[in-house]
C-alpha cells in the first residue's frame, strides 16, 4: 500500500529565503512531487510547535521547516531559535511515539532553487517510506473531524 | 601516567630497531606507558591502496579493531612510523567520511569477527604526543646532558604533516614542533627548509634515479648549512637517507656523510642514557661525530651556538612584516624559554 | 573492467574514437574517502608542487583532464600515478580539496586490471611486497628485496651489496619472516575483502 | 496604534464575503492546472467558508482583471479577495492596491502562489489541480483571519551618518551633502581616503589615485554639510529608521584641533620612529606623533601613546616644546558624543588577505616576498622609496619579477571567493614595475577576469608591453636552490599548465596579489547596526540583484567594499546609489513600515520576560512598574519569534496571527471541504 501512498505535507518557509528560493525552483522550472503545501512566516523563528503538532495531528504526514542559513538570518538569529524548538519538537515526537522523521529542518538561501527541491523531493520519499501517519481521532477522515476543527479555530483565542 | 595503545609496525622490529630501542628507553622517564597491540599487522605502506582498495583498508581495519577492542578507558593510538600513522588515520577517517564505505569494511573484517567503529580511536603520532600530550617542560626536566654544540637538521618527511586531517600540526610545510623538542635538548637547530620535502618513499625501488635526486637536495641541503647530523620522526625517511646515501654518492660521484638519527635517539642522549640503549651504531652512516661532540663536552659551559645578528638600531633598508603569531607554536616557544 | 577495457580498445589516434563519459564518475567512486574530483579547476597547484612530476608524463591535472576527457586508454597508460610518491604537498594546498594521491591509488588498481600497466617494475614491487604481507602478515624486507631487485635490477646487487651487507650485518633486516598468530583471521577477512572489491 | 490593532482583531465578527480569483498567466497556470473546474470547485465547495464568488480569467494582473476584482468589492461587497496566481513577491502590491482602489483595506487581499509553487514545478496536471485546490482553500481559511492594517508612519531624521571614509563613504557624503542635508561621516583612522590614498596609479587608465582623490577628500573635509568625525568609532546605535540615536567614540588625539594649525613641527621632532602599519603597509616609518600622509584630511596629527616616549617614561614633550600654537594636550581624554540621524550608510571596506598565512610563499620569511599593498607603497611617488622599486635592502632594483595571482583567493583553504581586483591590480603592477625598473615580468594566473569596460584592453596592452604570463597556480616559492642558476634568487615552483610541465624560475622579487577581506571585526559592526552578514563576513544587502544597496534593516544601507569585493568604479557608484535611496527617504520626510508587526495584549501578559531575550532588534522593553513587556511597533521587524515563544499566546502577531495560520493549515489539508457542496 505504501507503493501507491501519497503523502500529504505542510511546509513552513520563511518569506526572505526558503520562500524565494521556492520561487526560484518555479522560475527555473525545476520540477519536484506535489505532494508540499507552503505556508508563508515572515521568519522560521515565527514557527510555533503548536502548528507543526497541529498539522500532524489533523492529517498532515510530515512537516517540513526552511529557513535562511545559519548567520545570514534576515532577522540576524531567528533562525537558530527554530533550529532549538526544531530539536525540541522531535524529541516531543518521539515521546508521542511518532517518528521524529516526519519533521525536517532545511536551509535555503535565495539562491538555492535546486536545493529546495531536491530536499522537497528527498522528503517526500523518506515520508513515503514512513507511510502514512494515523495521527488523532480525525487522521484520514478529515471530512467527519472538519467542522469540529474549524469551530475550535474560531472562538477566540 | 598517561596510557597509549602502541602500534609499532614492522620496521620498528627491523630497519628501524634504533627507533624501538630508544623510544623503549626514553619511554619510563617521560612517563609514557606503551601497551603493544597483541598480534597487529602490517598496514600495508603504501603499497596496498593501489593494489586493491577495500582489501588495503581491511588491512589497516584490522589494527583498528584490535586497538580499540584493548583499549579499556584509553581511546589514544599512538604509531611512531609515519607511514603507518598516516594509514590508521586515513582508514579511520575515510570511514567516517564515506559511511557506506565504512560499512564495506566492517563487512570484511566480519569475515574475522572484528568490527571498528569510525572514531573510537584518537590516533596520533609519538612526536605529537611527546610534544603535546607530555609536553617540553617534562622532556626539560629530564636533559642532563644537552647536545650543546650539535648542529641538527629537522627533518619530518611526509607523512605527519601533511594532509594532517585533524589539524594537529602548527604547519604543512615548516612546522615547528620537532625544532622545539631538539631546542629543549640544548641543540643547535640548523634552518633546514627541506624538512617536509619527500625522501622518495619506494622510489629507490622502481626508479633509483628519481630516488637519488630526491636525497641528494635533502642531503646537500642539509650539508650546505653545516649540520652535523640530521634527525627524523620516520623510519623510512630514516632508511632512504642513511641506507642509500653510499648508492646515492655513488650515483652522483659526491661523498657526502650526513648521519640520520631518529628524534628518541637524540632524547634519549640528552637524558644521559647509554648509546648503546638506544641503538647507536645501526646506522650505516656514522653518527658518531655526534657522540664525540658530546662525549668530550662537560654540560654546564659550553660554547653557546652563534646567535643570528641582531636587527640593527638605526633601521635600513625596508621592515620586514613581522611573523604570524600561531597560538600553538607561541605556547611552545614559552616552554621552551622557561 | 572487461569493458572498460573494450571501450577504450580503439587507439587514441583514431579520431572516431568515442569518448568515454563513464570514467570521471568511475574514477570518482573508485577512491576512498570524498575525492571531490569532479571539482578540479585545472590550476596545476598538484602539478606545481610535484616532488617528482619530472619524471612524470602527466601532470596530475594534466591528467585529471584526460579523465575529464574520457582518454581512458591513455589515462591508465600513464606512468603519473607510479612517479607518485604520496608526499601529500599537493593535498593540502590544492585549492579545491582533491584526494589526488587517494586518486592516483584507484588509477594505479584500474591500470592493473585494464593491463594497460606500460612499466611493471612499480606494480611488481607493490605486488611482491602484498603477497609477503599477505603470507605473513608483516612486510619482510629481504625476501621483498632480493625478490625484487634480481627481477628488476640485477645491475644495481652489486652496489647495494654494501647496505644490504650493512643492515644484514647490524640485524636490521631478519633472515627469516615473522608471521602473525592469527594469520586465519585476517586471511578471511582479506578474502571477503577482495569479494567486496570484486562486487563494485 | 497598539489599541486599535486589537479592536480590529475582535471586532471581526461581520460576515466574510469572499472572492476567489484564479489567474492562467497565459498558459503558464492553465497549461497545467485546470483553472476552470478550480475556480467551479472554490465556488461550490468552499461557499459555506464565505466564498460568494470565484472566477478565472487570462491575465488577472492586466487592468481589466483588475477591475473585475475592483467591480466585485463595489457590487457583491466582498471584503476578502483572494487571487490564486504567481508568486506574492510578483504581485501582491498590484492587487491590493487594486483593492484599495475599490475601498477595501489592502491587507484583506491574499495571494495563492500557484504558478511558481504548482504550474512550474509539476508535470502531473491532476495532481497540480487537486494542490492548488488545497493552496486556495488554505488562502481561504487564513483571509478569514485577516483583519485591515493601518501603515505604520514614521518621520525621517534628515541628517545621515556615513560609516567609513574610504572612497564609497567620501562620495556618499558628498552626493548627500550636496543635496542640502547634513552628514556625519565617521572614520576609524586619522585621516579619511581609506584604501585609495594608499595607492599610485589606479587601472586601467593608469590616473593618479592621489590626484583624483584628494579633491574629493578636501571637499568632503572643508564642506559645510559634513561634520568629519575622524579618529573615531561608532559605539552603540538605537533607535530605527528615521530616527537613530548613534554613540560614537571620538579618540582623543592629545591635541586642540581648533588651535593645531597642522604645521608638522611636532612630527619633525619627535624623536620617536614607528613602523606605520597601516598608511604604509609596514614599509615605512612614522612618528610617534603623525599624520598618515601630507595630503590628510583633517590634517591634524595624533598622538600615538602606545609608541609615545612621554607616556612611557614621562620625559621628552619634545612635540609640545615645539608646537608654537601650543596645541598640544597630553591630558586629553576620549570624547563620548551622541548624534541624531535619519539614515545611515556602512561603507567600512575591506581588509588585506594576510599572505603569511600561506607559508608556502614564505611572506614574512623570504625577504623579497612583497604583498600588493606594499608594491602600492613602493610604486608611490610619495611612498617610502619616492616610487622607486627596490628590494627589501631598499637599493637593488630587481632584475625579474614575479606577481602571483589569486593569493588566498579561490582556494577553499582561505577564501573560496574571486576577489575580483586582483588580476587587473596584477596587470597593473606588471605594467608600473615594468616602467619603473625595465625589469622582466611574469604573471602567474588562474583565470585572466577582466571583464569589465576597458579591462581586457589593458590586459592586451600589459601583454604588449612583453610581459610574460604563465598559466598556473603557484605552488610554492624558496629560496633553496637546486642548480647554479637558481643561487641566490627567489624560485618559483609552478606548473605551466599550458606546457604541461612543471617549470622552476627564478626572480629578484616576488609580489603576491593578496585577495580582499571582510574586516575582522565585521561581525561586531554587523551586530552594532542590526544587520546580517555572511559567512565569509560581507554585509548582507537586501537583495543580490535588485537590491545591492539596502539592507534587511530599515534605515540602513551599504556601500563599497564591506558588502563584497569590488573596484574603485563599483564602490563610488554604489556610494553614489546608497545616497540616492537615502536622499529618496528624506525627501518623503517621512515613511510607511510594512504594519506586520507584534504587539502584546497586556491583559493577557503574565511578565514572565520569555520573550524580553529574544528580539534582535530591542523591540521588547518590559515594565517593571506594570510587570507587563511592551513591543515597540517601529523597531518591530516583524519576525514573530516572540509570539511562537509567549506561553500566554499574548502577543498577536498581525499580517500572521496564530489564527491566520492554524487556519491556513486546516485549509491546506481541506479539513473545510465539506463531503458534499452545501446547496444553496
Amino acid at each position: 500500500m505504501t507503493d501507491s501512498f501519497e503523502p500529504t505535507i505542510i511546509g513552513f518557509t520563511c518569506n526572505w529565503c526558503s520562500y524565494r528560493a521556492a520561487d526560484l525552483a518555479g522560475t527555473a522550472r525545476i520540477k519536484y512531487p506535489p505532494n508540499v503545501r507552503l505556508i508563508r512566516l515572515m521568519c522560521s523563528g515565527r514557527i510555533d510547535p503548536t502548528f507543526v503538532f497541529k498539522a500532524l495531528a489533523n492529517g498532515a504526514d510530515g512537516v517540513m521547516i526552511t529557513g535562511c542559513h545559519p548567520g545570514e538570518c534576515h532577522y540576524i538569529e531567528q533562525n537558530y531559535k527554530a533550529l532549538r524548538r526544531f530539536q525540541l519538537m522531535r524529541r516531543t515526537l518521539q515521546g508521542f511515539g511518532v517518528e521524529p522523521g516526519r519533521i525536517r529542518l532545511v536551509w535555503a538561501s535565495a539562491a538555492e532553487g535546486a536545493r529546495f527541491a531536491s530536499e522537497v523531493t528527498a522528503f517526500v520519499e523518506e515520508v513515503r517510506a514512513l507511510g502514512p501517519l494515523h495521527w488523532g481521532k480525525n487522521g484520514t477522515v478529515p471530512a467527519i473531524a472538519a467542522p469540529a476543527t474549524i469551530q475550535k479555530e474560531e472562538v477566540p483565542a | 601516567m598517561s596510557d597509549y595503545i602502541l602500534y609499532p609496525g614492522c620496521s620498528m622490529e627491523t630497519g628501524a630497531r634504533a627507533y624501538y630501542d630508544s623510544l623503549k628507553a626514553i619511554s619510563k622517564p617521560i612517563g609514557l606507558n606503551l601497551k603493544e597491540i597483541d598480534d597487529w599487522n602490517c598496514c600495508g605502506a603504501t603499497e596496498y591502496f593501489g593494489i586493491s582498495k577495500t582489501p588495503a583498508y581491511a588491512l589497516i581495519a584490522r589494527n583498528l579493531a584490535l586497538a580499540a577492542e584493548e583499549a579499556n578507558g584509553t581511546r589514544k593510538l599512538v604509531a611512531p612510523c609515519s607511514a603507518c600513522y598516516l594509514n590508521l588515520v586515513k582508514a579511520d577517517h575515510y570511514m567516517r567520511e564515506q559511511p557506506k564505505f565504512g560499512r564495506q569494511v566492517n563487512e570484511a573484517l566480519a569475515a574475522g569477527n572484528l568490527s571498528y567503529k569510525p572514531g573510537s580511536l584518537d590516533i596520533h603520532h609519538l612526536l605529537d604526543v611527546i610534544i603535546y600530550d607530555i609536553g617540553l617542560d617534562v622532556v626539560e626536566k629530564n636533559v642532563v646532558r644537552p647536545l650543546k654544540g650539535v648542529r641538527v637538521a629537522p627533518y619530518l618527511g611526509c607523512m605527519v604533516p601533511r594532509p594532517d586531517y585533524d589539524h594537529r600540526w602548527s604547519d604543512h610545510d615548516l612546522p615547528v614542533e620537532l625544532d622545539m623538542l631538539l631546542k629543549t635538548l640544548g641543540a643547535d637547530v640548523v634552518d633546514y627548509p627541506l624538512k617536509t620535502e619527500c625522501c622518495g618513499g619506494h622510489m629507490p625501488q622502481i626508479s633509483p634515479a628519481t630516488a637519488f635526486e630526491m636525497l641528494r637536495r635533502l642531503i646537500s641541503v642539509a650539508d650546505e648549512r653545516e649540520a652535523d647530523v640530521m634527525t627524523t620522526i620516520c623510519p623510512m625517511c630514516q632508511l632512504n637517507i642513511d641506507g642509500y646515501q653510499g648508492e646515492m654518492n655513488g650515483f652522483f660521484g659526491t661523498n657526502y656523510h650526513m648521519p640520520i638519527l631518529f628524534f628518541t635517539q637524540l632524547m634519549g642522549l640528552a637524558f644521559g642514557i647509554e648509546p648503546k640503549e638506544l641503538g647507536f651504531g645501526l646506522e650505516l652512516v656514522s653518527a658518531k661525530n655526534v657522540l664525540d661532540a658530546i662525549g668530550v663536552k662537560t654540560p654546564p659551559e659550553a660554547p653557546t651556538p652563534p646567535v643570528p645578528p641582531r636587527k640593527p638600531r638605526k633601521p635600513e633598508g625596508l621592515p620586514m612584516p613581522t611573523p604570524l603569531t600561531n597560538p600553538q607554536i607561541e605556547t611552545l616557544k614559552k616552554e621552551v624559554t622557561k | 573492467m572487461t569493458e572498460a577495457v573494450s571501450i577504450s580498445s580503439t587507439p587514441i589516434s583514431d579520431p572516431r574514437q568515442i569518448e568515454d563519459q563513464t570514467l570521471l564518475k568511475e574514477v570518482a567512486s573508485r577512491t576512498a574517502g570524498v575525492s571531490n574530483l569532479e571539482m578540479c579547476i585545472q590550476c596545476g597547484t598538484c602539478g606545481g608542487s610535484c616532488p617528482s612530476a619530472v619524471e612524470m608524463e602527466h601532470t596530475p591535472r594534466r591528467l585529471f583532464a584526460m579523465l575529464r576527457a574520457g582518454m581512458r586508454e591513455d589515462a591508465l597508460k600513464s606512468n603519473t600515478p607510479w612517479i607518485c610518491v604520496s608526499c601529500y604537498h599537493c593535498v593540502v594546498r590544492c585549492p579545491q580539496n582533491i584526494h589526488i594521491p587517494d586518486v592516483m591509488y584507484t588509477l594505479k588498481t584500474m591500470a592493473v586490471d585494464a593491463k594497460l600497466v606500460q612499466d611493471s617494475t612499480a606494480p611488481d614491487f607493490s605486488q611482491t611486497f602484498i603477497d609477503m604481507v599477505e603470507e605473513y602478515g608483516r612486510s619482510f624486507e629481504i625476501g621483498l628485496a632480493s625478490r625484487h631487485y634480481l627481477k628488476h635490477f640485477p645491475l644495481r646487487l652489486t652496489n647495494m651489496m654494501p647496505m644490504g651487507m650493512g643492515m644484514l650485518s647490524k640485524k636490521r633486516m631478519n633472515l627469516t619472516p615473522t608471521r602473525i598468530k592469527n594469520m586465519k583471521q585476517l586471511k578471511a577477512i582479506l578474502k571477503r575483502a577482495k569479494e567486496l572489491e570484486a562486487e563494485q | 496604534m497598539t489599541e486599535n490593532m486589537i479592536e480590529n482583531t475582535s471586532s471581526n465578527d461581520d460576515q466574510e464575503k469572499i472572492g476567489v480569483y484564479v489567474c492562467h498567466c497565459g498558459t503558464n497556470i492553465a497549461g497545467v492546472v485546470d483553472v476552470v473546474q478550480v475556480a467551479e470547485w472554490a465556488a461550490k465547495y468552499l461557499k459555506h467558508r464565505g466564498v460568494v464568488i470565484a472566477r478565472e480569467y487570462k491575465f488577472m494582473c492586466s487592468s481589466l482583471g483588475q477591475e473585475l476584482i475592483e467591480k466585485d468589492i463595489k457590487e457583491l461587497g466582498l471584503n476578502r479577495v483572494i487571487v490564486a496566481a504567481c508568486s506574492p513577491h510578483m504581485h501582491e502590491k498590484t492587487f491590493r492596491t487594486a483593492c484599495a482602489n475599490a475601498g477595501l483595506n489592502p491587507f484583506m487581499c491574499e495571494m495563492v502562489s500557484i504558478r511558481e509553487q504548482v504550474s512550474w514545478v509539476h508535470t502531473d496536471k491532476v495532481a497540480a489541480t487537486a494542490k492548488a485546490k488545497a493552496m486556495i482553500s488554505g488562502g481561504v481559511e487564513r483571509v478569514r483571519h485577516n483583519v485591515p492594517l493601518e501603515p505604520i508612519v514614521v518621520p525621517i531624521n534628515p541628517a545621515t551618518l556615513i560609516v567609513g571614509g574610504g572612497i564609497a563613504g567620501i562620495q556618499s557624503a558628498l552626493e548627500i551633502a550636496d543635496a542640502g542635508f547634513h552628514v556625519y561621516l565617521v572614520e576609524r583612522e586619522p585621516s579619511i581616503g581609506g584604501h585609495m590614498a594608499q595607492f599610485d596609479k589606479t587601472f586601467p587608465t593608469l590616473d593618479c589615485s592621489a590626484c583624483i582623490l584628494t579633491p574629493k577628500m578636501f571637499s568632503a573635509g572643508s564642506h559645510p554639510n559634513i561634520t568629519l568625525l575622524t579618529y573615531s568609532e561608532v559605539e552603540k546605535v538605537d533607535g530605527y529608521v528615521g530616527n537613530f540615536t548613534v554613540t560614537v567614540r571620538k579618540k582623543a588625539r592629545k591635541l586642540d584641533e581648533e588651535v593645531c594649525t597642522g604645521c608638522g613641527i611636532c612630527q619633525e621632532k619627535c624623536p620617536r620612529k614607528v613602523i606605520d602599519d597601516v598608511f604604509e603597509a609596514g614599509l615605512g616609518y612614522r612618528k610617534a606623533i603623525y599624520t598618515p600622509f601630507p595630503q590628510a584630511v583633517p590634517n591634524r596629527p595624533v598622538l600615538d601613546v602606545a609608541n609615545c616616549t612621554y607616556y612611557e617614561k614621562g620625559t621628552c614633550k619634545a612635540c609640545e616644546i615645539f608646537c608654537a600654537p601650543k596645541a598640544i594636550r597630553f591630558d586629553q581624554q576620549d570624547e563620548i558624543l551622541t548624534l541624531q540621524v535619519g539614515n545611515i550608510v556602512l561603507a567600512t571596506g575591506y581588509q588585506l588577505f594576510d599572505a603569511r598565512r600561506i607559508t608556502n610563499y614564505g611572506y614574512g620569511r623570504l625577504t623579497n616576498v612583497f604583498t600588493s599593498l606594499e608594491i602600492e607603497r613602493l610604486t608611490n611617488a610619495a611612498g617610502p622609496t619616492n616610487g622607486n622599486v627596490v628590494l627589501r635592502d631598499g637599493k637593488t632594483a630587481p632584475k625579474t619579477v614575479g606577481i602571483i595571482h589569486c593569493v588566498g583567493s579561490r582556494d577553499k583553504n582561505f577564501n573560496n571567493y574571486c576577489s575580483a581586483i586582483c588580476c587587473m591590480q596584477s596587470l597593473k603592477f606588471a605594467h608600473l614595475i615594468h616602467e619603473r625598473t625595465g625589469a622582466t615580468i611574469y604573471n602567474f594566473y588562474i583565470d585572466i577576469r577582466a571583464a569589465s569596460k576597458d579591462y581586457d584592453e589593458f590586459y592586451q596592452r600589459v601583454l604588449e608591453e612583453g610581459t610574460l604570463f604563465v598559466r598556473g597556480k603557484v605552488a610554492e616559492i624558496t629560496d633553496v636552490p637546486r642548480m647554479e642558476s637558481e643561487k641566490g634568487k627567489l624560485i618559483i615552483q609552478v606548473e605551466d599548465t599550458l606546457v604541461g610541465k612543471q617549470r622552476r624560475i627564478p626572480v629578484d622579487m616576488v609580489v603576491l596579489s593578496a585577495g580582499l577581506e571582510a574586516r575582522s571585526d565585521s561581525k561586531e559592526v554587523a551586530k552594532t547596526f542590526g544587520i546580517s552578514c555572511s559567512f565569509n563576513g560581507w554585509f548582507i544587502e537586501k537583495h543580490p540583484k535588485l537590491d545591492p544597496i539596502a539592507t534587511m534593516t530599515e534605515g540602513i544601507f551599504i556601500a563599497g567594499c564591506a558588502q563584497g569585493p569590488k573596484d574603485i568604479p563599483a564602490s563610488v557608484a554604489q556610494g553614489a546609489a546608497a545616497a540616492a535611496r537615502v536622499l529618496g527617504r528624506i525627501e518623503q520626510k517621512q515613511m510607511a513600515l510594512e504594519p506586520v508587526r507584534a504587539s502584546v495584549i497586556e491583559e493577557k501578559c503574565s511578565g514572565c520576560r520569555i520573550c524580553n531575550g529574544l528580539c534582535p532588534f530591542n523591540a521588547i522593553t518590559f515594565h517593571e512598574d506594570r510587570m507587563v513587556t511592551e513591543i515597540n511597533p517601529a523597531l518591530c521587524q516583524g519576525c514573530g519569534t516572540c509570539v511562537a515563544a509567549c506561553p500566554a499566546g499574548a502577543i498577536t502577531g498581525t499580517g500572521f496571527s496564530n489564527e491566520q495560520i492554524m487556519a491556513q493549515i486546516d485549509g491546506l489539508l481541506m479539513l473545510n471541504v465539506e463531503p458534499e457542496p452545501v446547496t444553496a
